[in-house]
């Protein structure tokens, strides 16, 4: 019911663990782009954006991961997305953004 | 199931704080006619893409769009309007966005320019598995 | 909190099957204005009482009603309307009925027999520890 | 967000017991209804309503209750109601059905 969006950065084991939880939609995604652009523009570390807690996301959330793996790449970096609900994987599907990231469950 | 239509509508401010209260009512709407937990998120998803570029594209004269859900036996047919009728196709055409590759693969049917009294419908049945 | 006004309107079928949908509406509705979950279900009652009213006494001309949000700063006034106004007064001004009682406790200030432009309206503020 | 009510009956320790699930509105009122008056009007025991599941109750839903009362009490028998969720016994306060109930959360 609520559209609350939570983000958290967390580091270990080499990787840049960002945990959203919650929904990302027009009205919330502006703090997740922040955070996730300036991560993405500075980190020394692979990014891995792990969904488990992710209820929520349309084309303006994955526009936002998309615009954070051009920064990463520029910055030599790779993005992992994990734990992605079934509903939510099928949107990455549908747009072939599951061939752009990887996609991950494991790391 | 019966055969008869209802119509239940939504006016919003064009505001993007609003566009999860779409969501909402259409998962009360979708749950109604008798969707499956799956397809009431691709429902929800695909008006929330909807809202979203209105509310992004903005008007200048209107303050509110409306969203119609039309429930006509096991068909669920979604027509969006805005009193500002200068905004005209809010897709373009041959757009290959993100939103409105999610729109087409998600709904049955979509009207991405209309000339009817709407500026923008789409629907989706339930299926035989529903 | 800003100050400016949003109008968020649902119109429903006067049928019995959606007056839920007015309570899934109404919760999100309230979520916004940002009352806690105990009004927002104080709230989703007296919405209800309202509706249930409204549907059961229903009408020969009219298929809809409306259920207009009024949220200006931290208040929230909820109109109702049916575009047939045979209806009049939808609650006996004397009635001592369980739906009466339960929407004056509930509702900060309650207008039952409206000579605006609505059939019934009620409002409510976020309190203080809200 | 569904309006599914669900009523189940069982008989132990001297009473009837029915416990409802769901919400209980003007349209999901109906089953409840016959169900409820059926037992409050043929029932050798007193009744106990479990409202540990109930979700959501208003006006039409009391006054079910209030009408099963009637019978019961015709038929000599009582009715406890009780696990009110707190937004729900509010209800009761406020219509001073409270008073006419045994509220009971405890047999
Ligand atoms: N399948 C895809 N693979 C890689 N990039 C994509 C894909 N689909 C869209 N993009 C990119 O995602 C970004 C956001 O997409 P889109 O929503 O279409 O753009 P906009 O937000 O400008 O309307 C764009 O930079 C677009 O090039
Ligand atoms: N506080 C109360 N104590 C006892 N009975 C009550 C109380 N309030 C209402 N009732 C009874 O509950 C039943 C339903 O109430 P109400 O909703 O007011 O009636 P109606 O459904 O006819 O509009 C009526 O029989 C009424 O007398």
């Amino acid at each position: 019911m609520s559209s609350e969006l939570k983000v958290r950065e967390e580091q270990s084991k080499g990787v840049v663990t960002i945990s959203i939880s919650g929904e990302v939609d027009i009205y919330t995604s502006q703090g997740l782009k922040e955070k996730l652009y300036q991560i993405a523009d500075t980190t020394q570390l692979d990014i891995k954006i792990d969904c488990k807690e992710l209820n929520y996301i349309d084309s303006t959330g994955l526009g936002i991961f998309v615009g954070a793996l051009k920064r990463a790449k520029q910055n030599d970096k790779k993005i992992y997305i994990s734990n992605l609900k079934e509903s939510i994987k099928k949107l990455f599907i549908i747009t072939g953004l599951d061939k752009v990231f990887i996609m991950s469950d494991d790391i | 199931m019966k055969d008869k239509t209802d119509k239940i509508e939504l006016l919003l401010p064009l505001k993007a704080e609003y566009v999860s209260l779409a969501r909402l009512t259409a998962s009360g709407v979708a749950n109604r006619v008798g969707f499956d937990i799956e397809t009431i998120e691709d429902i929800k998803v695909a008006i929330s893409e909807v809202c979203s570029k209105l509310v992004s594209v903005g008007s200048n004269s209107a303050e509110n769009y409306s969203i119609k859900f039309i429930i006509q036996g096991i068909n669920l047919r979604i027509e969006f309007n805005c009193e500002d009728q200068s905004l005209g196709c809010i897709f373009k055409e041959d757009e290959e966005g993100l939103g409105v590759s999610i729109i087409n693969a998600l709904m049955d049917d979509v009207e991405f320019c209309s000339s009817g009294s709407y500026l923008f419908s789409m629907s989706i049945a339930l299926k035989g598995d529903n």
